[in-house]
């Protein structure tokens, strides 16, 4: 008991002392010791990550009359964003360092969107979810301009902002819609209140389709997409790994909860808007990838097309699908970490490692990293024994359980399209000729880390029984 | 009677005019983020007319929520765009096109 | 058993991790020695479980090892079905590997790689073994993908050259698009079955064959046909039938031990071997056996009249596979299972022996592989030549020859498979194998004139260098020579008409061709004397003497024919003209024909159109959705915007 | 009546000013547009009864957030004419997009409700009733987490800005206060003690 009756709630508020702390003992640190802060903040999420497993409560709790909720879900989700978060700053430390970016201020705002992140997941209410999604949008915004004479930095977080309060705008409007229609922002509330049928109606739905945009947009799915190509390209590597990866989790949430939890009686309506929106997303993504020359912007393009997976499986509306959905996220998360971490290790001072002809001959020069990034790209790709084939069969079974045969064979077909440009990158790893003689220049412990992760996405393919099953069980404690 | 169809429809004019704002401004982006305040105002009217129709206080809360975050969310905007002003010596918005395709 | 069966994946597999990871370590000696004697363990326990299998009596194993997943009650596991068709297949693919593993000794001398080429072909035969032991349609897949892996490494094993980057790619590529067949045939099994296991899934046949399924709304199709042409597809992927046998001849760009080991021996005949494991399935789709039958015709016929026109040494062994593979796939679309999986097994080896021996000319010409600089090679290399001699016969059906008894019966079985409903299909088949031996005959033996025989056309300094190779190379030559003259003599018998497959296949009564032919059978001796009866011979004699008389031959005869007018020659002369009218209009037509197909339909339709259309047609595409990313916050909002008000008027007034 | 009337002016109001935002060449003239929409919106929350926050938007909004819009515009001193305009050629894309929208709303708001849902007035307040005071009690208890999380927002928007638009420029000169108060005399005065000589010329 560690925060009496709130206990439940310890790894957020855990996490918000420990930033505190940071913040301020950082004002004490100079500038070249620096690293303090550094490990201070491993150190934090290391204790929040303790304080998750520590204070899990047996069953299902809501807490703050019903605002907060902890689950096995949130909990899972939780782990998972806060170890792709610690493992994400160990990969940047060099790099920051290289380039003049490395101050405490960085990671305080990581933490912050971190703070937005376990908010959003552990929401059990439309305002609290509101909160924590602004929490972390704002963060992100900050963290993408963080660099201030990066001109590039600067334009892409402009664009980011702008969009994104947008997006925030159109998913307010439709929690007033929601709220207006059931008289409460709590999902379990709204999940009884919309079984009347005169409050399921066309006005809920319309808040619904707005609520959808919000969601869609904190997914990078197509047509809302626009920001996320460019913000991959011109936020610093770094920064990049950071929203590429954990906030999928968190947004994965926000749909979890929203949809499944609060409005999963209107699985019927919101399964078309979904459905085009997926769709939309493996097409573009997929297609658009391959005319990419920039490996950050590339990336981004696959984001987009693993988005329409993720989407497809919650369109089925089955546990399976959702259980799919949780493991698909979990392992691209896993895949997308390793992916922008070996961009991030082959920068250097004055040099981003950013376009795809930077790969060429990488295998001559490290080996085994050059390695570690097939196991990324081949996971991406979906080949077997990686873990991305088995997530995306996963994936493609509940679809066709679900009695949806032609998006099955989509599905296939887009991935078949998508292997083209994963391939190209090993391509130039491993066919071509290196340009420059760099290698990667990094610490022991970024470079076990690195290999933990790379063998990480290997492991997982091979023993994948575990986690599908923890997924599986999670998904149906909530339901 | 005024009730809480006028409100909601104020609401609706509202945003759509936030919105076409956003895309018919091409020059200045610090009218985008005046667009966006706009689009914002038009949300707490909903939940200010859904809250007095329903009788019930928490709607209000919301938009009390929704005004913290605008004041914090347009902080970090204006502070974004003086970035982007000492970088690039302008806010056009037909300017801000280095990343594409 | 268990234990056997799991070192036999697993010691290649080892083998191929120590070289692979440790190669600097263990230097170039220890990389072969240790992969060799991996793959060499393998090949005797294989054969050790043959002859439990088939002498001993044993019964066949299927059990799972390891499960991998279990979702939703579908069990993914890991596990080996053993029975007499998965011994042949490990018996053939670990003892070519092994041969291939001694002779890249010599091949691969000088080459930088020695060491990953060793871990990657030891891989192979890991992926390879796991693809034809598994017992679930998973573990079939995971095999089929690793064993495309390694063809895609190995490919591009030079990868300094820009064609082999060029050809590795478009090998993955065509691979891929027949790998999205697959997966969706496994797809529609485990939807049917929700069983990835082979013996469930044969055990539910039945009810699969019972049912609709509606890809398209409105448009029901037998369930079962869906199921068997997507697996099919996957099949032509890896067995390169027409039209996505486009990857098969650029391969050739890897270095000839793979040509032989991957791309004629084992990996490219995995198609053939999954649908003999599905015959269970096959043979409840008529419509799905009667497109196996005409794409393997089409491959047959017209992929062996390409390989007269090619001058690429290898390139013509490449199209003879192909042309191979054709008729297997023929075979298959008969449901004569075990003729295919017969001359499969002879292919192999006869097939492998070409390869190498073409490497060993490639090798002796210091890499020259165009086979009109080449000429008079016998006195130089009497061990190539003799070995190619045998090869070359068991490739046409030589009669006594390997390749004879499978050919012979194979195209026997089409010609008795007669079925109703069946129609011009049949004919399609029948002729196509029939004239195939003409056009094989043709092609073999002109390459084998040009390099073996006739003017030396060498450069002077390659020819003052010309020697026989060294033994790694052509001592596997002599081994792989040996079955390949003497196999067919003692396994037609029990695999065709003894029942040796058991169980493991599988036939309907309507199907059963071979049953019926098993009652002409009089034994070896008496197939080998009534060749001379059958047109096969006549024509496969008809092809060689082509051969001669065009390549060798007929330099010289204008100059006679100028010189003499006598009546003796007359009558030669008319002969000759009956040649000349046999040659020209047939063969050189057929020339003709294959240059128009290649140039036209090969390099125009199939890779222009098809392979590289489709890919610049996507390429244009994304040229074009990418320029809706402008750059322009105006624009992206209003993209949103659009999106949004879609969603509304969906909701509002679809 | 006197209601009605009011609420259609003060609604026209608004609309004129929303307008007058997306329309004024100069962003200092938009800034006050906005702030005049946000008086009238405060005025309609008034006729609604929603008095806190029609007070709170007028403090926090007019008083904080469009000041410092004014400050920022002021600040960059933009090219008046450079910057605006340009509107006619996207106006008619615009407007059709945002009249579609408001068609699509108007028909939920109006013609799509189910019955009694979104018609009809708004809910009696007893006798008595105070709104902020309502508002304090569920606020610090009910939503007592949400409030929390709105004080992190506001300290990562400090943080935030502060780090994003805060420099140290070399060369210029800053007042360092702490240095200032800690400094002693002796580091700034020397006092030299010297035997007084009289000048020499003197003697």
């Amino acid at each position: 008991m560690i925060f009496g009756e709130f206990t439940a709630a310890a790894p957020e508020i855990t996490l918000l002392i420990m930033i505190c702390v940071v913040l301020i003992a950082d004002l004490f640190v100079s500038d070249e010791n620096r690293i303090v802060t550094f490990w201070l903040t491993i150190a934090a999420l290391a204790v929040t990550a303790w304080s998750i497993l520590a204070t899990a409560p047996a069953a299902r709790t809501l807490l703050f009359d019903g605002s907060y909720v902890s689950d096995a879900l949130s909990q899972v989700l939780k782990l998972g964003v806060v170890g792709v978060v610690a493992v994400g700053f160990l990969y940047a430390r060099d790099y920051l360092r290289q380039n003049a970016l490395f101050k405490g201020e960085y990671y305080i705002l990581g933490m912050f969107g971190l703070l937005g992140m376990l908010i959003m997941i552990s929401a059990n209410s439309l305002l609290t979810m509101y909160l924590g999604l602004e929490t972390l949008s704002l963060s992100l915004y900050a963290l993408v301009a963080f660099d201030r004479n990066n001109a590039d930095s600067a334009e892409s977080a402009m664009k980011y902002f702008v969009l994104g309060a947008i997006a925030s705008g159109s998913l307010l409007y439709g929690i007033s819609w929601v709220y207006g229609m059931t008289g409460s922002l709590q999902f379990d509330q709204i999940a009884i209140a919309v079984q009347d049928p005169a409050v399921n109606s066309m006005p809920l739905w319309f808040g619904m389709a707005f609520m959808i945009v919000g969601i869609a947009f904190k997914f990078g799915a197509v047509p809302f997409h626009m920001w996320l190509p460019d913000v991959y390209q011109g936020a610093r590597s770094s920064v990049t790994l950071y929203i590429a990866s954990a906030p999928k989790l968190a947004a994965l949430a926000l749909i979890l909860r929203i949809l499944v939890d609060g409005l999963g009686e209107l699985h019927e309506v919101w399964q078309g808007m979904i459905m085009v929106l997926a769709v939309l997303s493996l097409v573009v993504g997929n297609v658009v990838a391959i005319a990419q020359t920039n490996i950050k912007r590339m990336l981004g393009y696959s984001a987009i097309a693993h988005v329409g997976f993720i989407l497809l499986a919650i369109f089925t509306g089955t546990e399976q699908g959702y259980a799919a959905a949780l493991f698909y996220t979990l392992t691209y998360v896993v895949m997308a970490a390793g992916a922008f971490g070996v961009v991030i290790l082959l920068s250097r001072k004055g040099f981003e490692a950013e376009s795809l002809v930077d790969f060429k001959g990488l295998n001559a020069r490290s080996p085994w990293f050059a390695l570690m990034m097939l196991f990324f790209m081949f996971g991406m790709a979906g080949v077997p024994p990686w873990v991305g084939f088995f997530a995306k069969l996963n994936v493609i079974s509940a679809v066709l359980d679900a009695g949806f045969p032609a998006l099955a064979i989509m599905m296939v077909l887009a991935s078949v399209v998508g292997a083209y440009y994963y391939l190209r990158v090993i391509w130039y790893m491993y066919f071509d000729k290196a340009e420059d003689r760099s290698v990667f220049q990094a610490g022991a412990d970024t470079r076990l880390v690195l290999s933990l992760n790379g063998l990480a996405v290997l492991a997982l393919g091979v023993f994948p029984g575990s986690l599908l099953a923890l997924c599986i069980q999670v998904i149906q404690a909530v339901n | 009677m005024i009730g809480l169809e006028h409100y909601l429809t104020i609401s609706a004019i509202l945003f759509c005019l936030a919105i076409a704002g956003i895309f018919i401004n091409r020059r200045n982006l610090i009218l985008l983020l005046m667009c966006i305040e706009l689009m914002l105002l038009a949300v707490n009217f909903n939940f200010i007319a859904f809250s007095r129709h329903l009788g019930d206080e928490t709607g209000q809360v919301f938009v009390f929520f929704i005004l913290t975050v605008a004041a914090a969310e347009a902080a970090i905007g204006l502070a974004i765009l003086v970035v982007l002003f000492r970088n690039r010596r302008s806010i056009n918005v037909q300017e801000l096109d280095t990343m594409k395709g | 058993m268990h234990g056997i069966h799991l070192t036999i994946v697993l010691a290649p597999l080892a083998a191929a991790i120590i070289a692979g990871l440790f190669g600097r370590q263990i230097g170039r000696a220890g990389a072969h020695w240790i992969t060799i004697i991996a793959v060499g363990l393998s090949f005797v326990l294989s054969v050790l479980v043959l002859k439990d299998l088939y002498w001993d009596g044993g019964e066949p194993a299927n059990y799972s090892l390891y499960t991998w997943a279990v979702s939703e009650g579908l069990r993914m596991e890991v596990g080996f079905l053993v029975d007499r068709l998965t011994a042949l297949m490990m018996v053939v693919v670990t003892f070519v590997s092994w041969m291939v593993h001694i002779y890249t000794v010599g091949y691969m001398h000088d080459d930088p790689g020695y060491q990953r080429f060793f871990s990657y072909i030891s891989l192979f035969t890991f992926s390879m073994l796991m693809l034809v032991m598994s017992n679930n349609f998973l573990q079939l897949f995971f095999g089929w993908e690793a064993v495309g892996l390694v063809s895609y490494l190995l490919i591009g094993f030079w990868f300094k050259r820009e064609s082999a980057i060029f050809a590795n790619l478009k090998a993955f590529l065509v691979n891929r698009v027949g790998d999205f067949g697959f997966i969706l045939g496994i797809a529609g099994v485990v939807m049917f079955t929700n069983s990835l296991d082979y013996a469930t899934v044969f055990g539910q046949s039945q009810s699969i064959a019972a049912q609709q399924i509606e890809v398209y709304p409105g448009t029901p199709w037998n369930a079962m046909s869906v199921i068997c042409i997507l697996l099919f597809i996957g099949a032509m992927g890896k067995s390169a039938q027409a039209p996505l046998h486009v990857w098969l001849p650029d391969s050739m760009e890897g270095p000839t031990p793979i040509s032989a080991l991957i791309h004629a021996a084992t990996m490219v005949t995995a198609g053939i071997f999954m649908v003999a494991r599905m015959s269970p399935l096959f043979e409840l789709s008529e419509t799905a056996l009667a497109v196996v039958l005409v794409i393997g015709a089409i491959t047959a016929f017209f992929m062996g009249l390409l390989g007269i026109v090619q001058n690429d040494i290898k390139r013509v062994v490449a199209y003879s596979t192909l042309s191979q593979l054709g008729y297997m796939t023929v075979a298959l679309g008969v449901s004569a299972y075990s003729a295919a999986i017969f001359h499969l097994m002879t292919h192999a080896f006869f097939k492998a022996l070409l390869f190498l021996a073409a490497g060993s000319v490639i090798i002796a010409m210091h890499h020259e592989q165009d086979i009109r600089k080449m000429g008079g090679l016998r006195k130089y290399m009497p061990i190539t030549y003799w070995t190619a001699l045998i090869g070359s016969l068991a490739l046409i059906g030589f009669p006594g020859s390997g390749g004879f008894f499978s050919k012979d019966l194979l195209i026997e079985a089409v010609h008795e498979s007669h079925w109703e409903g069946q129609g011009a299909i049949y004919w399609i088949g029948y002729l196509s194998v029939l004239l195939g031996v003409f056009v094989t005959a043709l092609y073999s033996f002109r390459m084998f004139f040009l390099v073996f025989h006739g003017e030396e056309r060498m450069d002077k300094k390659t020819k003052s260098h010309l020697h026989e190779t060294p033994w790694v190379v052509t001592v596997p030559l002599v081994l792989l020579a040996i079955p390949s003259a003497i196999i067919g003599w003692f396994t037609v018998e029990p695999i065709l008409f003894g029942g040796y497959f058991g169980d493991a296949i599988f036939e309907t009564e309507r199907h059963d061709v071979l049953a019926r032919m098993a009652d002409e059978w009089h034994g070896s001796l008496g197939l080998v004397t009534h060749a001379l009866q059958t047109p096969i011979f006549w024509l496969a004699a008809a092809g060689v003497f082509t051969a001669w008389f065009l390549y060798l031959k007929r330099p010289d005869i204008p100059e006679k024919i100028a010189d003499r007018f006598s009546g003796i020659y007359t009558l030669l002369d008319r002969k000759y003209y009956f040649d000349d009218l046999w040659i020209k209009g047939f063969a050189a037509g057929g020339r003709n024909l294959g240059q128009i197909l290649w140039n036209k339909g090969d390099e125009l339709i199939i890779d222009g159109i098809i392979v590289n259309g489709t890919a610049k047609s996507i390429g244009k595409f994304a040229g074009i959705l990418r320029r809706i990313q402008t750059g322009y916050l105006y624009h992206y909002a209003f993209a949103m915007f659009i999106g949004m008000t879609l969603i509304l008027a969906l909701l509002l007034w679809a | 009546m006197f209601h009605t009337i009011l609420f259609y002016f003060f609604a026209t109001v608004l609309i004129g000013a929303a307008l007058g935002v997306i329309f004024a060449r100069n962003p200092v003239h938009a800034v006050m547009f906005l702030v005049l929409a946000f008086f009238q919106s405060a005025v309609l929350w008034l006729l609604a009864e929603a008095e806190f926050l029609a007070l709170v938007l007028v403090l926090v909004y007019v008083g904080a957030v469009m000041v410092l819009f004014l400050f920022v515009v002021m600040m960059l001193d933009i090219n008046v004419e450079r910057t605006t305009g340009g509107y006619a050629r996207y106006l008619p894309l615009g407007l059709i997009v945002a009249g579609l929208m408001i068609v699509e709303l108007v028909q939920i708001i109006w013609l799509r409700g189910s019955g009694e849902t979104l018609t009809g007035g708004f809910a009696a307040t007893p006798e008595g009733y105070s709104n902020t005071k309502a508002l304090g009690a569920i606020l610090y208890t009910e939503h007592v987490y949400a409030f929390e999380i709105a004080a992190v927002i506001l300290l990562l928007a400090i943080i935030a800005a502060i780090t994003l638009t805060m420099r140290k420029r070399p060369g210029l000169k800053q007042q360092d206060i702490s240095a200032q108060v800690a400094v002693r005399a002796k580091d700034r005065v020397r006092i030299v003690k010297m035997a007084s000589e009289k000048p020499e010329d003197e003697q």
